[in-house]
């Protein structure tokens, strides 16, 4: 029998980090990615409230003596067309990408918790209503829909992500809906009917707390897929408008004219747009396993 | 102590569920769970209730409590019909009577403090808050031997026996008459299991509680129940007092129930199942004497009628053809002791 | 009894768990053994590392976080802890078979139960898939399965919980294994089904002369099945001996907590509020276990030396081991 | 050499036209593939660079002549001209397309965006089947002008206007086969065309590619012969000069101006001190340079020398407010004015810059927004949608926006009553002034060129005076073709009118 | 079964009744009409052409009428003309349908073909590093702008092989179709690819832990027994519901993927008719969309049950 270190393989399994930093170092650890992901979005979201404080330039200052400048000292990821800074450019579009990303996940979720639990918990027709709207949108693509709402409201930031977050509705209430089910067999809710609690109050204090986990596991999930629909968008012409700088706009029209002679206008705001994506994925994933402790390996 | 007046009476209570498929969830069958069943309980008394998987029992459970809407039946709890009260109107009564759960991992939300759970139906009744609410935890904490400094863990930090004792500290908070236990130690080790048969004995002792005591454990509910009632398939086959109920079984179904619990005497190995196949299935329960099916004396005649719960003795209902005074009696040998 | 006759010979088996609350020492120094058509029951509380055991013996222990530290398993003659996977899964379900605890949830939902035990009976026998169907068909004839033409081509969940648990069993003992380990086979189930589902292995282990292990925490289902039994408590056997004599005369304080604590069946005589004799405290955590005898912090009887020092298995005569330093003063009957 | 015979000319198409009829849209998206399926009476001669009245040719016609002291133009038919569908072409066509784009006519166009052009004609008189005349209220040399544009093609009269929209039907040297929207369109060789010998090609296939990126890449794959005229900008020119060196890029002004329209008739542009301010603030290279790093020009509202007929001289354009070449006292100025309408940095001017989500409308915004901003204003930009962007401007629903304006002609007459005429449609400003309409009147009645010159000059500085519709720049814009492809021109003072293709060849 | 399908069909026409109102209100509340666009390029809207304009064409009813009269049109079979070509809206739909179909099925037979297989790949090597290289690479797919991964396709294609698939309705060798379609196919299909894998590898782990698997080792069934016959057949459940539910969203993928390799689909040609406020074909575009979605829906249901033996729709 081979020979066992004990100690190690505790270590491996987190044995000697039960608490605070120690369980938060082992956990960075042992999803070693999640960390890496936690990080990068950490870094998006610092990058994007000091934005003003890490650029040297305004990201809207046109400066025609510049245009297309290499990346160099004065200008850390070159200039564009325009003579605008890139890297102040892609600095305060983290903020654009996180307030469609977190903009329209927390509209989306927040809709789709309430649609959700309503449904999940009134069942009958309320939900049977429910279920048919839910379908309906699920039935239409979402693109189709995203430029449809563009195209109807304009194109602007909130109407971008108004457009971006209806979208997400009918998952999140689906799940929700599928767990308040669940939720609604336990016992804990029986228990707390038989004190002689209201409907709504069970519904608010024993039911949506619990659906939180699996609630924020898919806000990370489509975190990313929403930046990446406003880049589609954005390619199609939908997307945030002129003058916020949008990494989805940066990379697609610059894409068009200036791969081959001003490759950093292609290349950082791409790099931009998949590391934030790349990055709540990954956070999402351990997140997930963390947080779902069937899906524990 | 028996003989007091009823607590709580059950007439005639029916409860189907409706068996639904599809997405348009039409209705596609109909469970029989409860299918009229009547029973009393009295003031100080616990009824202990037996029967297998699946024949009803939970159902009746959360029936009186109103946490379904029963078919049809009624039920009186301190002489008020609360069958049929509207949500408001039944709030005062909840306060009466109380459920302690099979499951203590699923019947404490997870999310909330132990002190939470036990305080939050004080606040809903608007009985307590502030410092009295806390104080009242306390001191339900100390009733149900936990210690109050636990009040701020989650449930997740306690034992299972522990768990269970937070759950019957919540049923104790609203100071019921009636409480409803659910096969409350089905889930618990067996050496924990005692510990919470003692608290509940010696909560009614101190606070004269009446118990409906659900179980399929024999022995748990032959030690805790004055009275026994047996269920099969949605029924009530049999209702005696403890001792002349397991002394002289009279339904053939409670024979078999009482010989297939292993007994803890290797002296006495005799593990005979004196039924065999399964239970049927309370969506389609046979006609007649629903265990026609599974007895050993079946008549012609129970496969078409159905027995009703009639007097066979003193204080002891029995619903069977065999025992309907004068049919031959169901012989069966059984042990009197299991103690080594 | 001749030495031959000894199926399975466990030797100081050691099973740890690396989880992120500690070592688990599910199991601890656990030695016992199974002859020829006997049946060893082990029973102890929810934890204690039965069921670890008996996956400890099929090597099927999840790896990670689990690990068989130390210990022989010697199954007929070959340890089965020196085997390799492909030797192994060659002894698993021909020679050793394991039912579950759980019928519910331990069969293939997607597949037949014909095709289940079929697999079964295909891997370690040489058949066409007709002669094993063939085999199928008897195997759930043999254990009084109505229409078992039928019932073979039916998925689990057509099944009732008890007709799973047969299916289970026919699994199982379609290779006529020398030793069936059963690992709670009845607690989901109806006292009436456990009846018939006990009746039933019983009769079909004398029948094929198979060892038994019977795992269960039901002292009743102990008395009615076992010829001997072994007590554990935390991972540790505290007690072994044969049924007569464990019942009649049970020397650990824990297995005395235990029957006592039991409420008895019909209890003709007894008072209906009589409380009942209770173990105080509850079951340990496997991690930080206390220095001594495990059970010292519940035990009435406990002194200074059973909070210190861990008693040894010791034989109080005729096989009856106990690990009690006080165990000599509870040798009168209850 | 020698042309030689055949080929289908492959050349991707930048977006997905309206329709097919020429005469009911106004994009060179129609002119393009159209053109060559028709005829005009008279036509800008297809290989010389810069159209001017010289450079007319006969078409349809034979022959012109002005008569009646300018008041009437006689046109001499072509005989044995069949169109497409064999019937014989007559003079009643030539009446029936111009009696339609009058609004005469029974049947009408959808759409007669060009309308305004044929103003001055009172009516059309056939005289027999192969003469007409064109009689006018007044004289207007120009007219000649715009009916030898690409969007003047004679069109037959027994289609009607619906049919003409999806099969249409010329005389042309290329026959139309089909039309897939989004897709492709094709036409093919006339063999009966009235031009012996002519077309060269077999055919024309345009494929449709509205990503630019794509197009540019598949021109350079070799996968087209030719890109779409005058839409490859300048930072792709080098990308297709690097990958693509054989082939033969030309850029060219394409004679559409970039202008701001500003909103006169509400505050705060209704003061024409802050019109005056924003129109020295502009830097007017510093766009050029961005835009089209360096490649475009400054003018008035006619096309700048040496594409354009009739540009101001130099140091008169110099010496119009906010074309001088000194930026900074410019703004210095600038700045004074704004802080006499009551602005300064303390006090900045807010306003919304309206202009359409498209690229070449926005980043010009963009820049303004930019150079505004050093005279204490703070341009926000609006972007409309194209469907709505007329609608809004109708309304006067903005301050100031960004705008481009095509030319189809090099001729002030075009220009000036599309955009600076009261009650032109296309005046999107209003601007109105009775002194500059009765120039305008005065210079398109004048049959003396050098005189006409003059009097334009003297409309074109006035209206950069008033700041009516300030014109930043006017585009230019490369087309690139392999180099087998021969006869191509790329005419350098309007985008429309050069798409005849009769005699383009491919040395294959 | 049967009358499971029935009314499977009645809910379908319910959720495509309530399409076809979102849709055709949709369009109508979006600002500006085809009239608007039409005159666009004219520079200015002649307010009498537009009126007449609009009459012609029907949209100066009441909504309640175009509505109906596009319904009992789409009844009859009859999907109306697209303002644009004024051709037969059908005429303008139905060649479009096989090419996107053509792309669409080879984009989830690769998504399927790859992800499956690599999902189960890293489920069984959970936590080595064959198991975090392939989520990386899953990820990326999941991280790249789909236009941006066609447009890096077509430019390493011209600069490698100087020359690119671009569309040709009449593909002259097998190989041009096979690049035509598969090339974009794969674009779309990476993303998928990279879902199905994350799906298949969540839920073979869940699998992996249930007690069947259990049972089948203590058959003695060797690790690729376990893992192909007993936990991928199980496994593959939730799969195919993502698949599923992916014919909705590759419609969205395939928008950008047809306009980056400029196929003349079904996909972009909804959107060109969008920007054209073209009516007839966006809403009979969309409605066509959800037929197939909710049609893709009811088989994966169907293939569910199929595979299944639990699930059995009786009622
Ligand atoms: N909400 C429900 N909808 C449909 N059927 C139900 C519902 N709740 C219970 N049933 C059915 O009613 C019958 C009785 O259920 P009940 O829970 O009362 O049984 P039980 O005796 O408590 O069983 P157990 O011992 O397993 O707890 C069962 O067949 C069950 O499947
Ligand atoms: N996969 C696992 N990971 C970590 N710890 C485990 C695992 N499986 C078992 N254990 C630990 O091993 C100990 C023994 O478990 P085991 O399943 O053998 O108990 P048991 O006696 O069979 O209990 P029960 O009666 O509840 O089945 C438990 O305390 C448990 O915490
Ligand atoms: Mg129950
Ligand atoms: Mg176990």
């Amino acid at each position: 029998m081979a020979v066992i270190n004990y100690d190690s393989e505790l270590r491996r399994a987190g044995a000697h980090a039960t608490h605070g930093w120690r369980r938060l170092a082992f956990l960075g650890q042992r999803y070693l990615l999640g960390t890496i992901g936690l990080f990068i979005m950490l870094t998006f979201v610092w990058v994007a409230a000091a934005a003003d404080l890490i650029c040297r330039f305004d990201p809207l200052s046109v400066d025609s003596a510049h245009r297309l400048a290499a990346p160099s000292a004065q200008h850390w990821l070159g200039t564009d067309s325009f003579g605008r800074d890139v890297w102040s450019r892609i600095v305060h579009g983290a903020r654009i990408s996180l307030a469609v990303g977190i903009g329209s996940t927390a509209l989306g979720s927040s809709i789709g918790v309430l649609v959700g639990l309503v449904s999940g918990y009134l069942s009958g027709w309320v939900d049977l209503v429910f279920q048919r709207v839910t379908d309906i949108l699920q039935a239409l693509p979402l693109l189709v829909l995203a430029l449809v709402m563009t195209a109807a409201l304009g194109p602007s930031l909130p109407n971008v992500i108004l457009a971006i977050a209806i979208p997400l509705i009918p998952t999140v209430s689906r799940v929700i809906r599928a767990n308040t089910l669940a939720l609604r067999e336990l016992q804990f809710v029986e228990a707390a009917k038989s004190i002689g609690m209201s409907e709504t109050r069970i519904a608010i204090r024993h039911v949506l707390p619990n659906t939180l986990a699996p609630l924020i596991v898919l806000a990370t999930a489509q975190l990313g897929s929403t930046i990446l629909t406003e880049a589609s968008l954005s390619f199609l012409g939908l997307g945030i408008p002129e003058p916020y700088p949008s990494w989805g706009r940066m990379l697609s029209e610059s894409a068009a004219e200036y791969v081959r002679t001003a490759p950093w206008l292609v290349i950082f705001p791409g790099i931009a747009i998949s590391l934030a994506v790349f990055g709540t994925n990954l956070f999402g994933d351990a997140l997930r396993d963390i947080l779902d402790p069937r899906q524990r390996g | 102590m028996t003989d007091a007046r009823p607590l709580l009476e059950v007439t005639d209570l029916v409860k189907h569920y409706a068996v639904r498929g599809g997405i348009l969830r039409r209705r596609v069958g109909t469970v029989h769970a409860v299918d009229g069943v009547s029973f009393s309980v009295g003031v100080g008394e616990t009824l202990g209730m037996v029967g297998e998987s699946g024949c009803g029992k939970s159902t009746v459970a959360r029936s009186v409590l109103r946490l379904v809407e029963p078919t049809s039946g009624s039920i009186r709890l301190n002489g008020v019909d609360v069958t049929h009260l509207g949500k408001a109107d039944m709030r005062p009564h909840r306060r009466s009577m109380q459920i302690v759960f099979q499951d203590p991992f699923a019947s404490l939300n997870p999310r909330m403090t132990a002190g939470d759970i036990v305080g939050e139906p004080l606040s809903v009744h608007g009985l307590a808050s502030g410092r009295q609410k806390q104080e009242r935890v306390a001191e339900l904490f100390q009733q149900v031997g936990l210690r109050p400094d636990q009040m701020n863990n989650y449930p997740h930090q306690f034992s299972g026996g522990q768990r269970q004792r937070i759950c019957i500290a919540r049923a104790l908070s609203l100071g019921p008459s009636l409480i409803v236990c659910d096969e409350p130690v089905s889930a618990l080790d067996v050496s924990i299991q005692a510990q919470v048969i003692n608290l509940l004995i010696d909560l009614q002792r101190k606070h004269g509680f009446s118990y409906l005591f659900i179980a399929h454990d024999l022995a748990v509910v032959a030690h805790i129940s004055h009275r026994v009632a047996v269920m099969y398939l949605g029924r009530i086959v049999e209702v005696a007092e403890k001792s002349e109920l397991f002394a002289n079984p009279r339904h053939p179904y409670t024979q078999a129930l009482l010989s297939s619990v292993p007994v803890a005497d290797p002296k006495m190995k005799r593990l005979k199942p004196l039924i065999d196949g399964d239970v049927p299935s309370p969506i389609n329960p046979p006609s007649g004497c629903a265990f026609h099916t599974r007895c050993r004396y079946v008549m012609d005649r129970c496969k078409v009628e159905r027995p009703v719960l009639a007097e066979a003795g003193t204080r002891h209902q029995v619903a069977c053809f065999l025992n309907a005074g004068t049919g031959r009696e169901a012989e069966i040998a059984l042990s009197t002791s299991s103690r080594p | 009894m001749p030495a031959e006759e000894t199926v399975l010979d466990v030797k100081n088996l050691q099973t740890v768990f690396f989880t992120n609350s500690g070592l688990f020492k599910a199991v601890d120094d656990v030695s016992f053994s199974v002859r020829r058509g006997e049946t060893l029951a082990i029973v102890g509380e929810s934890g204690c590392g039965k069921s670890v055991t008996a996956l400890s013996v099929m090597r099927l222990v999840p790896d990670p976080p689990g690990r068989i530290v130390g210990g022989s398993v010697t199954l007929e003659g070959t340890d089965l802890l020196d085997l390799d996977d492909a030797a192994m899964r060659a002894i698993r379900g021909n020679r050793i078979s394991m039912i579950f605890q759980e019928p519910m949830t331990s069969l293939n939902p997607v597949m037949r139960i014909g095709d289940q035990i079929t697999e079964a009976v295909r891997l370690h026998r040489n058949t066409t898939r007709k002669e094993a169907w063939a085999k199928a068909v008897e195997m759930l004839r043999l254990v009084r399965i109505p229409e078992p033409e039928r019932r073979a081509t039916e998925y689990p969940h057509q099944l009732s919980g008890g007709m799973r648990q047969r299916a289970m069993i026919a699994m199982a003992l379609a290779c006529r294994p020398a030793l069936l380990i059963a690992d709670e086979p009845t607690t989901a189930l109806d006292v009436t089904i456990q009846a018939q589902i006990l009746a039933l292995i019983v009769e079909l282990q004398k029948e094929l002369g198979t060892g038994l292990i019977l795992i269960t925490h039901d002292l009743g289902v102990v008395a009615q099945t076992a010829q001997r039994v072994i007590v554990m408590y935390a991972g540790k056997k505290v007690e072994e001996a044969t049924v007569e004599a464990l019942f009649e005369n049970p020397r650990h304080p824990y297995t005395r907590g235990l029957m006592a604590s039991m409420p008895a069946v019909i209890a003709l005589g007894s008072k209906n509020d009589a409380r009942l004799v209770e173990i105080p405290g509850m079951v340990p955590s496997l991690t930080n276990l206390p220095a001594g005898c495990a059970f010292a912090p519940r035990c009435g009887l406990a002194v200074d030396r059973c909070r210190a020092e861990y008693p040894p298995l010791q034989d109080w005569g005729d096989h009856h081991f106990a690990a009690c330093w006080r165990a000599a003063e509870t040798a009168a009957p209850l | 050499g020698e042309p030689k015979q055949g080929g289908i000319l492959k050349v991707y198409h930048r977006d997905s036209p309206a329709s097919a009829s020429i005469h009911e849209e106004a994009t060179f998206s129609v002119n393009g593939p159209f053109m060559a399926v028709f005829n005009n009476l008279v036509m800008y001669k297809q290989d010389v660079k810069q159209n001017s009245l010289e450079s007319i040719v006969p078409d349809l016609a034979e022959s012109w002549a002005w008569v009646n002291g300018g008041k009437t133009l006689n046109f001499k038919l072509r005989q044995g001209v069949k169109w497409h569908d064999g019937k014989p072409f007559t003079s009643a066509d030539v009446k029936c397309t111009f009696d339609m784009l009058m609004g005469k006519s029974e049947q009408k166009f959808r759409k007669n965006p060009r309308k305004s052009w044929y103003n001055q004609v009172a009516d059309i008189t056939p005289n027999g089947d192969f003469e007409v005349a064109f009689n006018l209220k007044r004289p207007q040399p120009a007219l000649l002008a715009l009916l030898a544009s690409g969007y003047t093609p004679v069109y037959p009269c027994h289609v009607s206007p619906g049919d003409m929209r999806t099969k249409p039907i010329g005389t042309g040297p290329f026959k139309f086969v089909e039309f897939k929207a989004n897709e492709s369109i094709k036409i093919t060789r006339n063999p009966d065309y009235w031009k012996k010998g002519l077309p060269h090609l077999d055919g024309i296939e345009y494929t449709i590619i509205t990503n630019r990126s794509t197009a540019i890449l598949a021109f350079i794959a070799g996968k087209f012969d030719m890109t779409f005229p005058t839409e490859v900008s300048i930072p792709l020119l080098k990308d297709v000069k690097t990958q693509a060196p054989n082939a033969v890029c030309v850029v060219e002004p394409v004679n559409v101006s970039t202008n701001i329209i500003v909103n006169s008739s509400s505050p705060p542009f209704d003061n024409l001190d802050i019109r005056r301010a924003m129109a020295l603030a502009l830097d007017r290279k510093a766009f050029i340079s961005i835009m089209f790093q360096g490649q475009a020009d400054i003018g008035g509202t006619m096309l700048p020398a040496p594409g354009g007929l009739w540009a101001m001289p130099k140091e008169m354009l110099e010496s119009i407010p906010g074309y001088g070449p000194d930026i900074n006292a410019n703004r210095e100025t600038a700045r004074k004015l704004m802080e006499k309408a009551g602005y300064g940095p303390e006090k900045r001017l807010a306003v919304k810059i309206a202009t359409r989500n498209i690229p070449i409308y926005r980043d010009p915004a963009v820049i303004l927004i930019d150079q505004l901003k050093g005279i204490y204003i703070d341009g926000e930009l609006d972007v409309v949608e194209t469907a709505n962007w007329f609608s809004k401007v109708a309304r006067k629903d903005y301050s100031l926006g960004l705008n481009l304006t095509g030319n189809a002609v090099d001729d002030p007459d075009q220009s000036f009553y599309e955009n600076y005429s009261c009650g032109s449609e296309r005046n999107y400003t209003n601007y109105c002034n009775k002194d500059i309409e009765k120039l305008i009147d005065q210079q398109s009645q004048e049959a003396d060129a050098a005189k006409r010159k003059k009097l334009v000059w003297e409309i074109d500085k006035k209206l950069q005076e008033d700041v009516a519709r300030p014109i930043v720049y006017h585009s230019r814009a490369g087309s690139c073709w392999q180099p087998y492809v021969k006869g191509i021109t790329i005419m350098v003072n309007s985008s429309y009118n050069g798409y005849r293709y009769e005699d383009v060849w491919m040395d294959k | 079964m049967f009358a499971y399908i029935v009314r499977r069909l009645a809910l379908m026409l319910v959720t495509l009744f309530g399409i076809s109102v979102i849709i055709f209100v949709l369009l109508r509340v979006v600002p500006g009409n085809i009239v608007d666009i039409l005159f666009d390029a004219a520079g200015f809207v002649d307010q009498a052409d537009k009126a007449n304009l609009e009459k012609e064409l029907g949209l100066s009813q009441p909504i309640a009428v175009q509505y109906m009269q596009w319904i009992g049109g789409l009844l009859r079979g009859d999907l109306g003309y697209s303002y644009v070509s004024e051709k037969p809206a059908l005429q303008e739909i139905l060649p479009r349908i096989p090419i996107t179909a053509r792309l669409a099925g080879l984009a989830l037979l690769f998504s399927a073909s790859i992800g499956i297989p690599l999902g189960v790949i890293s489920a069984v090597h959970q936590g080595t590093r064959l198991d975090y290289a392939l989520r990386v690479v899953s990820l990326s797919g999941l991280s790249l702008p789909s236009f941006w991964l066609g447009l890096l396709i077509l430019m390493a294609s011209v600069s490698m092989f100087g020359t690119m698939p671009i569309f040709n309705p009449n593909p002259a060798t097998w190989t041009e179709a096979l690049a035509i379609y598969a090339v974009p196919a794969m674009a779309v299909g990476f993303r998928s690819a990279a879902l199905t894998m994350r799906i298949t590898r969540s839920s073979m782990l869940e699998i992996l832990r249930q007690d069947y698997i259990r049972t089948a080792r203590a058959k003695g069934a060797s690790e690729t027994a376990v893992n192909y016959h007993h936990a991928l057949k199980n496994a593959i459940l939730p799969v195919i519901t993502v698949i599923g539910i992916e014919a909705a969203f590759l419609i969205g993928g395939l928008i950008v993927t047809e306009t980056v390799f400029n196929i003349p689909g079904v996909a972009r040609f909804l959107v060109e008719a969008l920007r054209w406020r073209d009516y007839p074909i966006v809403q009979n575009l969309v409605m066509l969309i959800a037929v197939v979605v909710v049609v893709a829906n009811f088989t994966v249901d169907m293939l569910y049950a199929a595979i299944d033996p639990r699930i059995r729709y009786t009622d």
